[in-house]
């Protein structure tokens, strides 16, 4: 098979390999592990560059291989799996970066550096899954190699968020387990995107095609977090900055949305799911969900799990985007999937910054910062902005398009949802900002460090503030042919109009 | 790109261009100045012709461009921001914070003038955002517990504001199937839209908000006499009309006949004109004085906006009308407010001088001279039709009465509170002020000349009925002035509002605490106390358990009655 | 040299024995490398002449059948006869290393003879010769066991010794029987006269007794924990990944040879609510559990469950689906071999770390040990049966099998059992990320410990995406009665 | 009933005895011995069993049955080495969970 | 009368068998059991089976009875309680009576059940007798038919006997060899040594035309071998590993080679070539012999170093 052909198992290899690397070097050599990581990354963003070249010019390339009878792995770079792919590329390169500041000095690296190139590349095959068996391998690998960084720090509580993350995560592995082998046993095995078997299987058995859905859906739920499995994304915030941020905006919760857009059009059809009322109570759910974690994170006094349960609601704008009937709520839910993911990753890096430079977690500790940490601070404000849904923040292009979806789906009580969560939101991130900028600094910082920086140390401030301008390009330039915006579009064309 | 489009293009950019200045010391001095100077591209582009400007990259596609409204509006917000910018230069000379403050003016300004210029929804929204958010910045300029306190209402009302605003719009799109975001369209399509009064009514309360309606006014008096003399000239004159403008933009006026609402609007906006009157009388800062002044005159505005819903035939020569009002309120309202700085700063200036050049907006606002004839007279020549209500013109004539007694009271605070130890005023403060008093002067024919107003002196056969309701307002007041003694906080009806959330908070929280514990050093309180909170959380995982557990058996019983049913 | 592949897997083992018991240290350990390459060639050319010519039968001193015994090699075969070649070189490897020199001594031979007794096994079809071949292996795990020669590991060599007697007795109770009734020994002539009597059904009744003891399966799998979480690493590895086996082997034999599922539903659905007992049971057992190795003994005994659940989805009825549960039987049986053995050597080499048995004292190792935390991790993914791995793989077959038969009670057990292999195997992981104070006083054990235990954990990954290869060689008929 | 059958059916008897006694016993040695007992029976009944069906004597089951006697005392010197080394080293001649709550 | 003899032997079997388990002294019950293998023999000769007969009076009365009794006089030491039969209140003892019952019951069953053998090997055996080298079928079964099974059979006999070198204390204490201080006992053995052996070689001889073979002379060799040993002459021979070793591994050795050799020749394993294959078979069968007996010895001997420990520590 030819280099372009072969194009997406290289996209996966690339930090499939450099985990394997990683893991073989010995823990003293940093700089060589970094660059390893860097170039990884670096290569894997001009190769997905190339893939997105060949999807635009309608090509899907393809690599597959039967690994039981008529089971096969795909790996297949359609539309839509470029659109995660891109954003999980994009963002490792700045994670890495990132992690590689956050970690410096500290115990472990060889062992993070190694689980974090795999989840990304576990990531990589969730985008790239060319069928529901493909997709499943992929998601319970990301459970596997999230877990580690999650008890990174070995810390009783790190343990113990381990342990309720893994209950909830393969728990909601099992459920898809299970719902991926009733659909292989009784449908077949079905590349993404071929939906009119399941239509007939529907119509003979009804049922079972809903009971297919439910589990799916119900193990897609668990990592999208979604309202009653939500319980794990809190109390994982123990894990790093760089964790939570991967875990936020990329990798973990990412994956249940995406598995549940998968799931939705690729595997039902909407109109199917439509039809049959499978959709309508996912909407539901996801609107609440929408408003409970809006209002959970209302209350919460640590930076971090303010920023948790705000993923908590913005997930499930995803999700609730493509549940609408109609390309444009799907445009906002896919475009939402990249601009949350830039807004989350951005916030998280500064919550980290700000723990890493200051020795702030709480929120009532943030008087002052912006004097101290201007950059930081603003990168801080911009993402917050974009959450809340201001223009020319990507997050408002992603909550236009949600609303005009929702409106022209005829479900208008939907607006009110975005609205109500929208105050929420406001309610909740204004304070911060408004103490970050406007209050005085209140006596020491907790534990200042890097005091030899203006900021922080560059490798924590660049990323944030590369993730923050790419937040607000994505808004300020979605009419543009490269904005991640046209990309949804694209996808939705081509899924609306096969 | 034509010289005139890039021009268009760089009037929204420029004060974020200059925000580079930042960056280096060396250029953080000339901040100020480069401030007086953003405005200008926005000033010329009002006299350029009429032309537009299509980005399809940005945002969902945009488009900016200019025609007759944008044009007027352009050019008193530049001229205000110019003069206020100028003003600000010596009124800031000697504070602390004055960095800050010019960062904020120029986002602020990038704001106003952006939205000025936005022919599409989304471009719209983005500046007005940035316009409200950036001003925060500006109200709590002091720090102070008022100025935080303003802040506070201010975030809240506008972030309200903001999400009526979004619904509006989601819904205005969706009349028009989602083809097109510009407003242009949008109008002609709107009056198709199901329900229409849904996004009417978000769209007309959520710029209501910005433009001081009854009821969402409150920010308004708060806001602007704590923020810094120069922007409170900005927030009063230009900031406010961009809701006006946000109204003019969208609203389908003049295309379709809603008496209901139209008649609703008239009420709202009689409500306003006369009540801010008789709050701002009990009002004992200026600027409060100021801002229930401003509320008043929106409120007449509003009026005329509800009579177009009653008769929309009247749109075509109501439309100069407006814009002359809102122009010649935004610039006597800029002089007024610029003017409260000089209280304080008259040494060297003689007193006289000063007491003269603010009665020159004074009296324009009350309507007997210059350019405040030329709005009243037109406002009441347009609004005088069959179709309205018969109650309506004289209401705006004695709407006067409101205006008057609002002006007479500022004047007295203000001579009252004049600082008996003045301080030098520094000529850029002058000049601030000086040249917006001598615009005010100036007729508008002059300076909006594309209006095509009738001259000034054609009108004088109406003076006397101009004069009249002031007139009377003033020998009342000459009698019973003296008894007015108790006052109205300024923000009115939001001490209810807050005394009411407590309430609820409170009574929501002995619901669910039986022993109220309190927690030290908790200090971000959340809306709940602990105790709630905890409840909440063991609701919640109680929740949680049992949903699992619901979850756990329906897969189980699904086992079962799949093997059951086969 | 037709002859030669099938005969060498036999006559190599054998010489190695002979190799290891006559020569001197330096020599024993050379050539016993020499024949371990010669056997792994060995297989490669068995597997060439089986894609050659297919299933194949080779007669013992060209006395065919009934009257000689006869060797067959086919798919089943020699997949088992693979899977014992990579595992027991692997060991073989580790332990070289990681045994003492008196040690070292003793364990050649034994392993020598064991390999000897599995490739018997595997190949034989005569029933009597299965016996035998049980009975070499038996003795020579008890041997390995009693090689730590401590008290302990004594107490599980008797249990394991008088429970191995027990079961080949039962075995040959019923080998008895069936002689008697059919007048033969070779599995291929009894299967063509085998009918359901009640003579017969009381011989397989007490084979069937014989060989789950020795497989250690629920109620009869007291002695499994303290023999494999007692001895020596490699020991351990070897016993858990390949001993077992062979009796399981046997019986599955047994059952597709004879076509048991045709005669006895209920029989299928013995062994399938055995297997369920075993595997929540063994997952509960190993949940709860202190000592690393006993958590991995337990975790045999789990996993021993999963490959009875064949059994109950063998049917007569649906061709297609019995062929899945068949396949997916013997991928886990693989799977389970190639993970349990890189599980228990990366285990061993935690615990020569810390030097002690107790998982607490695991605490910190995974910084110190990333690489063999790796190992562990990796064996555990395909013990847990999450994807991508020849476990998942085998459990997926499975539950497509019973999907497809609507079995849903045995969905429902393998989804639990994979849910509690979970929790204890991250119940270790998580010990391992602990962080103490002091926790740094490790020894370190050699690069090819740590090596080996990952190669094989990596096959067994591996095995996950090269399935067909290994599922090829089974073909539809070898399973499904025409 | 040809005396091969008899012999069967003592082969029976005994394997029954061995059961209940292997089963019964915690001792080591009588387990043993019980062991073989069992042994004993199987081998009766495979010569006894097949030789009754032909009426003849039969080679076959009574070379397995050399076979199996090795095998069995192969089984027992190795078990006997076992026990006098568990013996050796705990003073017990039982299995620890044998030994009662002393 | 044939009947009446059987059923007395099976009574005797059944109840010797039932005193050997339940006697209360440890002692009687081995003596019990030594006695039943006597009967076996008997019983075997009644089968029709001298070779067997001969191995069990050798090997499973002979060998097993030494090793017990040998195993015997070092537990005593240990705490012996005697069995109690019934204990009621013990559920092993249901267990027990249930297993034992139930096996009888099944088994008394399956064997009641008429038999017709579909394959009648025993023809065959006796028409491919000739080809097999030897005339004795026993032996042309156990070395030529099936010599697979005993190829692996021998392997476990070595096996045994490692597990016995493995349990030695430790190689710095070399066995202790405690003979008996009997003068005349010393030279009588001194001549039965070399009768005992030319039995066991005509056993041996013997084997391939009528009842006996290796393992029956094997036995016989390793009686010999103990009673040398109990005299004390040249047991330093066994003292040295390499020696012992070597001698498990001669038959099994020469086994292996004699059946690998055929496959350089394009024949299955374990082919012995039709002309020699008489003496091919008594090659073998002469090195397992003297294997045999050597690994018999050997575990005599090595089980009692494998509690020597004991008798160390114990004051």
């Amino acid at each position: 098979m030819s280099f372009f052909g072969l194009l997406p198992l290289w996209v996966l290899m690339t930090s499939f390999l450099a985990a394997i690397v990683i893991f073989m070097l010995p823990e003293e050599r940093h700089g060589l592990r970094s660059t390893l990581n860097l170039v990884a990354a670096v290569v894997k963003i001009g190769l997905i560059i190339l893939l997105i070249r060949l999807v635009a010019q309608q090509e899907t390339p393809e690599v597959s291989l039967e690994i039981l009878p008529g089971l096969s792995l795909v790996l297949r770079a359609d539309a839509l799996a470029m659109l995660f792919a891109g954003l999980s590329s994009i963002l490792w390169l700045c994670t890495t970066l990132y992690a590689i500041g956050y970690l410096e000095n500290s115990p472990n690296r060889s062992r993070f550096f190694g689980y974090f190139s795999l989840c990304v590349a576990s990531t990589m095959g969730i985008s790239l899954a060319g069928n529901l068996f493909t997709f499943l391998i992929f998601y319970e690998l990301l459970t596997l190699s999230t877990y580690p960084l999650v008890v990174h720090r070995g810390t009783p509580q790190s343990l113990k968020a381990g342990r309720t993350y893994l209950a909830y995560t393969l728990s909601g592995g099992v459920v898809l387990l299970v719902g991926v082998a009733l659909f292989y046993a009784f449908v077949g095995d079905l590349a993404f995107g071929q939906t009119s078997q399941m239509a007939e299987f529907t119509e003979t058995s009804p049922i079972a095609s809903a009971i297919i859905f439910l589990l799916l859906i119900g193990g897609m739920a668990v990592k999208a977090a979604l309202f009653p499995f939500h319980g794990w994304l809190p109390t994982a915030m123990v894990a790093p900055a760089p964790v939570s941020a991967l875990l936020h905006a990329v990798a973990v919760v990412k994956a249940g949305a995406f598995g549940i857009i998968r799931v939705i059009y690729d595997v039902f059809g909407i109109e199917l799911a439509w039809q049959q009322g499978y959709v309508l109570p996912l909407s539901l759910l996801a609107s609440f969900t929408i408003l409970y974690g809006s209002w959970r994170a209302l209350q919460q006094t640590d930076i971090k799990k303010r920023l948790a349960f705000s993923t908590v609601s913005q997930v499930s704008y995803i999700v609730l985007g493509v549940t609408l009937l109609g390309p444009i709520g799907t445009v906002g839910g896919l475009v939402h999937l990249l601009h949350q993911g830039l807004m989350k990753v951005t916030l998280f890096f500064c919550a980290g910054n700000y723990a890493e430079t200051l020795g702030i977690h709480k929120i009532h500790e943030l008087n002052g910062t912006g004097r101290r940490m201007p950059m930081t601070s603003a990168a801080f404000t911009l993402g917050a902005l974009g959450m809340i849904g201001i223009p020319p923040v990507a997050g408002f292009i992603s909550k236009w398009y949600l609303g005009t979806g929702a409106l022209a789906a005829g479900m208008d009580w939907v607006i009110w949802v975005l609205i109500g969560s929208s105050l929420l939101n406001a309610a909740y991130f204004l304070p911060v900002l408004y103490r970050i900028w406007f209050l005085p600094q209140q006596g020491q910082w907790p534990h200042e460090a890097f005091t030899q920086w203006r900021d922080t140390a560059p490798l924590l401030l660049i990323p944030a503030l590369i993730t923050a301008a790419l937040s607000v390009a994505a808004g300020l330039f979605a009419g543009s042919d490269l904005s991640p915006l046209s990309w949804a579009r694209l996808i939705v064309i081509r899924e609306y109009q096969p | 790109m034509t010289f005139f489009q890039f021009w268009l293009f760089i009037t929204p950019c420029l004060p974020l261009i200059l925000l580079l200045a930042f960056l280096h010391p060396a250029s953080r001095a000339m901040i100020p100045y480069l401030a007086i100077l953003a405005p200008l591209p926005a000033l010329l582009l009002s006299f350029m012709p009429s032309q537009s400007l299509e980005l399809p990259s940005l945002f969902l596609g945009s488009l900016w461009g200019t025609d007759l409204t944008h044009k007027v509006f352009l050019r008193f917000t530049s001229l205000l921001w110019i003069f206020s910018a100028c003003f600000g230069l010596g009124y800031l000379k000697s504070d602390q914070n004055a960095n800050r403050f010019w960062l904020l003016w120029l986002m602020t300004l990038a704001g106003n003038l952006g939205l000025l210029i936005s022919q599409d929804i989304i471009s719209f929204y983005t500046f007005f955002a940035l316009m409200t958010f950036s001003a925060y910045g500006l109200v709590i300029h002091t720090r102070q517990d008022n100025a935080l306190f303003a802040g506070r209402i201010y975030l809240v009302m506008a972030v309200l504001g903001e999400m009526l605003i979004l619904g509006g719009l989601f819904l205005t799109s969706a009349a028009s199937a989602h083809s097109t975001l510009i407003f242009a369209e949008l109008k002609t399509h709107l009056p198709q839209a199901e329900n229409l009064w849904v996004p009417l009514t978000c769209l007309f309360l959520g710029f209501g908000v910005k433009a001081g309606l009854p009821f969402l006014h409150m920010w308004l008096p708060l806001a602007h006499p704590v923020a810094p003399t120069p922007a409170s000239a900005v927030l009063s004159g230009a900031m406010i009309k961009a809701g006006l403008f946000a109204w003019l933009s969208i609203l389908p006026f003049g295309m379709i006949a809603l008496p209901t609402m139209g008649l609703i609007m008239i009420l709202i906006g009689l409500l306003a004109a006369f009540v801010a009157g008789g709050i701002g009388l009990l009002q004992t800062l200026p600027k409060a004085v100021l801002a229930y002044s401003s509320i008043s005159q929106m409120g007449l505005i509003t009026c005329a906006l509800g009579a177009v819903f009653i008769a929309p035939d009247i749109w075509s020569v109501l439309l100069p009308t407006l814009l002359l009002f809102a122009f010649h309120h935004a610039i006597a309202k800029g002089a007024l407010f610029l003017s409260v700085g000089l209280k304080d700063r008259y040494q060297g200036v003689s007193l006289l001088m000063i007491e003269i050049g603010i009665l020159v907006p004074a009296l324009s606002l009350i309507g007997v001279f210059n350019s405040g004839i030329q709005a009243k007279l037109a406002l009441k020549h347009v609004l005088d039709q069959d179709a309205l209500p018969i109650w309506l013109l004289p209401s705006i004539t004695a709407s006067a009465l409101a205006t008057t007694l609002l002006m007479f009271r500022f004047l007295s605070l203000l001579w009252k509170e004049k600082s008996p130890t003045p301080s030098a005023l520094p000529l850029s403060m002058n000049l601030g002020w000086g040249g917006l008093v001598v615009i005010c002067g100036l007729g508008p024919s002059l300076l909006i000349p594309e209006l095509d107003l009738p001259s000034v002196l054609s009108q004088w056969r109406h003076y006397p009925s101009l004069l009249l309701v002031p007139g009377l307002t003033l020998v009342a007041l000459y009698f019973v002035g003296s008894y007015l003694r108790f006052q109205i906080p300024t923000g009115d009806i939001i001490y209810p509002l807050i005394k009411i959330k407590e309430a609820c908070a409170t009574r929501i929280d002995r619901l669910t605490s039986r022993n109220a514990l309190r927690v030290e050093g908790q200090e971000t309180k959340p809306g709940f106390s602990l105790p709630t909170l905890i409840a909440l959380n063991q609701a919640e995982r109680t929740i949680q358990s049992y949903l699992s557990a619901f979850f756990g058996l329906l897969t189980l019983v699904l086992i079962v009655s799949l093997y059951a049913l086969r | 040299m037709a002859h030669f592949p099938i005969a060498g897997l036999i006559v190599f083992p054998l010489l190695g024995a002979l190799v290891s018991l006559a020569l001197s240290k330096r020599w024993r350990t050379v050539m016993s490398f020499i024949l371990i390459t010669a056997l792994l060639l060995n297989n490669v050319s068995l597997l060439f002449q089986f894609y050659g010519q297919g299933t194949f039968n080779e007669a013992m001193g060209n006395w065919s059948a009934p009257l000689g015994i006869e060797l067959r090699v086919d798919g089943l075969a020699l997949i088992f006869s693979l899977m014992s070649a990579l595992v027991a070189s692997v060991c073989a490897l580790y332990a070289c290393v990681y045994l003492s020199a008196t040690q070292l001594k003793l364990f050649w031979p034994f392993f020598w003879f064991l390999w000897a007794a599995l490739n018997s096994i595997w190949l034989s079809s005569d029933l009597f010769n299965l016996y035998v071949g049980l009975e070499l292996l038996s003795l020579a795990a008890v041997g390995l066991v009693a090689l730590s020669r401590d008290a302990t590991s004594l107490a599980a060599a008797l249990r394991y010794l008088f429970a191995a007697l027990l079961g080949s007795i039962g075995y040959l109770l019923g080998v008895a029987l069936l002689y008697a009734t059919y007048g033969t020994l070779s599995l291929p002539e009894l299967s063509q006269h085998f009918s359901l009597t009640l003579s017969s059904a009381v011989a397989l009744g007490f084979m069937c007794i014989g060989l789950l003891m020795k497989t250690a399966v629920f109620p009869m799998h007291s002695w499994l924990p303290p023999a494999h979480g007692g001895a020596l690493t490699p020991v351990s590895a070897l016993l858990s990944a390949l001993v077992i086996k062979a009796s399981f082997y046997i019986v599955l034999r047994l059952w597709t040879e004879l076509s048991l599922e045709i005669a006895s539903a209920s029989a299928g659905m013995l062994m399938g609510i055995l297997g369920s007992a075993a595997i929540l049971w063994g997952g509960w057992m190993a949940l709860n559990q202190t000592h690393l190795k006993l958590v991995i003994a337990y975790s045999t005994l789990a996993q021993v469950g999963y490959f009875m659940l064949i059994f109950p989805l063998l049917s007569p009825v649906d061709a297609h689906a019995s062929h899945l549960a068949f396949q997916g039987g013997v991928l886990m049986l693989l799977a389970h071999a190639l993970a349990k053995a890189g599980m228990f050597l990366a285990a061993g080499n935690l615990l020569f770390c810390s030097g002690q048995k107790d998982l607490k004292s695991l605490a910190g190792l995974s910084r110190y040990r990333p690489l063999n935390i790796f190992a562990f991790g990796l064996a555990g993914v395909s013990i847990m049966g999450l994807p991508p791995s020849g476990g998942f793989n085998g459990k997926w077959l499975l539950i497509q099998s019973a999907m497809l038969q609507s079995q849903w009670v045995w969905v429902a057990v393998i989804i639990m059992g994979s849910l509690l292999s979970a929790a204890y195997i991250f119940r270790v992981f998580s010990y391992t990320y602990r962080e103490v104070e002091g926790g740094d006083s490790f020894k370190q054990p050699a690069a090819v410990l740590e090596w080996t235990a990952l190669s094989l954990s990596v096959l067994s990954i591996l095995l996950g995406l090269a399935s067909m290869l290994v599922l090829d060689l089974l073909p539809i008929s070898a399973v499904v009665a025409q | 009933m040809s005396s091969y059958l008899i012999f069967a059916y003592g082969g029976v008897g005994l394997c029954g005895i061995g059961v209940f006694g292997f089963i019964l016993h915690s001792h080591l040695l009588r387990r043993l011995i019980a062991f073989n007992l069992l042994g004993s029976g199987t081998f009766l009944i495979l010569v006894g069993l097949s030789q009754s069906g032909r009426g003849q004597p039969d080679y076959i089951p009574q070379a397995l049955v050399l076979t199996g006697i090795v095998v069995a005392v192969a089984a027992t010197a190795l078990a006997l080495v076992l026990i006098r080394r568990w013996a050796a080293l705990t003073k017990h001649a039982t299995l620890p969970e044998d030994q009662g709550p002393s | 009368m044939n009947e009446l003899i059987d059923l007395t032997l099976i009574c005797i079997l059944l109840g010797l068998a039932t005193l050997s388990l339940f006697t209360q002294s440890l002692f009687r019950s081995v003596m019990f059991f030594i006695l039943l293998g006597l009967i076996l023999s008997l019983v075997w000769i009644r089968l029709d089976a001298p070779d067997i007969a001969l191995a069990e009076a050798a090997i499973g009365a002979g060998i097993t009875g030494i090793l017990l009794l040998d195993a015997l006089a070092h537990l005593r030491a240990t705490s012996n309680t005697p069995p109690q039969l019934l204990q009621l209140k013990q559920p092993r003892f249901w267990l027990a009576l249930l297993s034992g019952t139930g096996v009888i019951l099944a088994l008394g069953l399956a064997v009641s059940e008429p038999l017709s053998p579909v394959v009648a090997l025993d023809l065959k055996v006796s028409e491919n007798l000739a080809e097999s080298g030897v005339t004795h079928p026993i032996t042309a079964i156990l070395l030529n038919f099936r010599s697979y099974d005993t190829l692996l059979e021998v392997a476990v006999l070595v096996l045994a006997a490692l597990v016995a070198l493995t349990l030695r204390q430790s190689d710095e204490h070399p066995v202790a060899n405690e003979f008996l201080p009997n003068q005349l006992l010393h030279a009588c053995l001194k001549l039965f040594f070399p009768m005992i052996f030319l039995v066991s070689m005509y056993l041996l001889w013997a084997g391939s035309t009528q009842p006996g073979g290796a393992f029956q002379a094997g036995a016989v060799l390793a009686s010999a071998f103990v009673l040398f040993y109990l005299v004390g002459l040249k047991t330093q021979l066994a003292q040295n590993e390499h020696y012992l070793k070597r001698g498990w591994i001669f038959g099994l050795a020469i086994f292996v080679l004699v059946g690998a050799v055929p496959l350089l020749q394009g024949q299955p394993f374990l082919t012995y070539p039709d002309a020699h294959a008489g003496v091919l078979i008594l090659l073998i069968e002469l090195g397992l012999t003297l294997s045999i007996g050597w690994i018999l010895f050997s575990l005599f001997l090595l089980s009692q170093s494998a509690s020597t420990f004991q008798k160390k520590d114990t004051p």
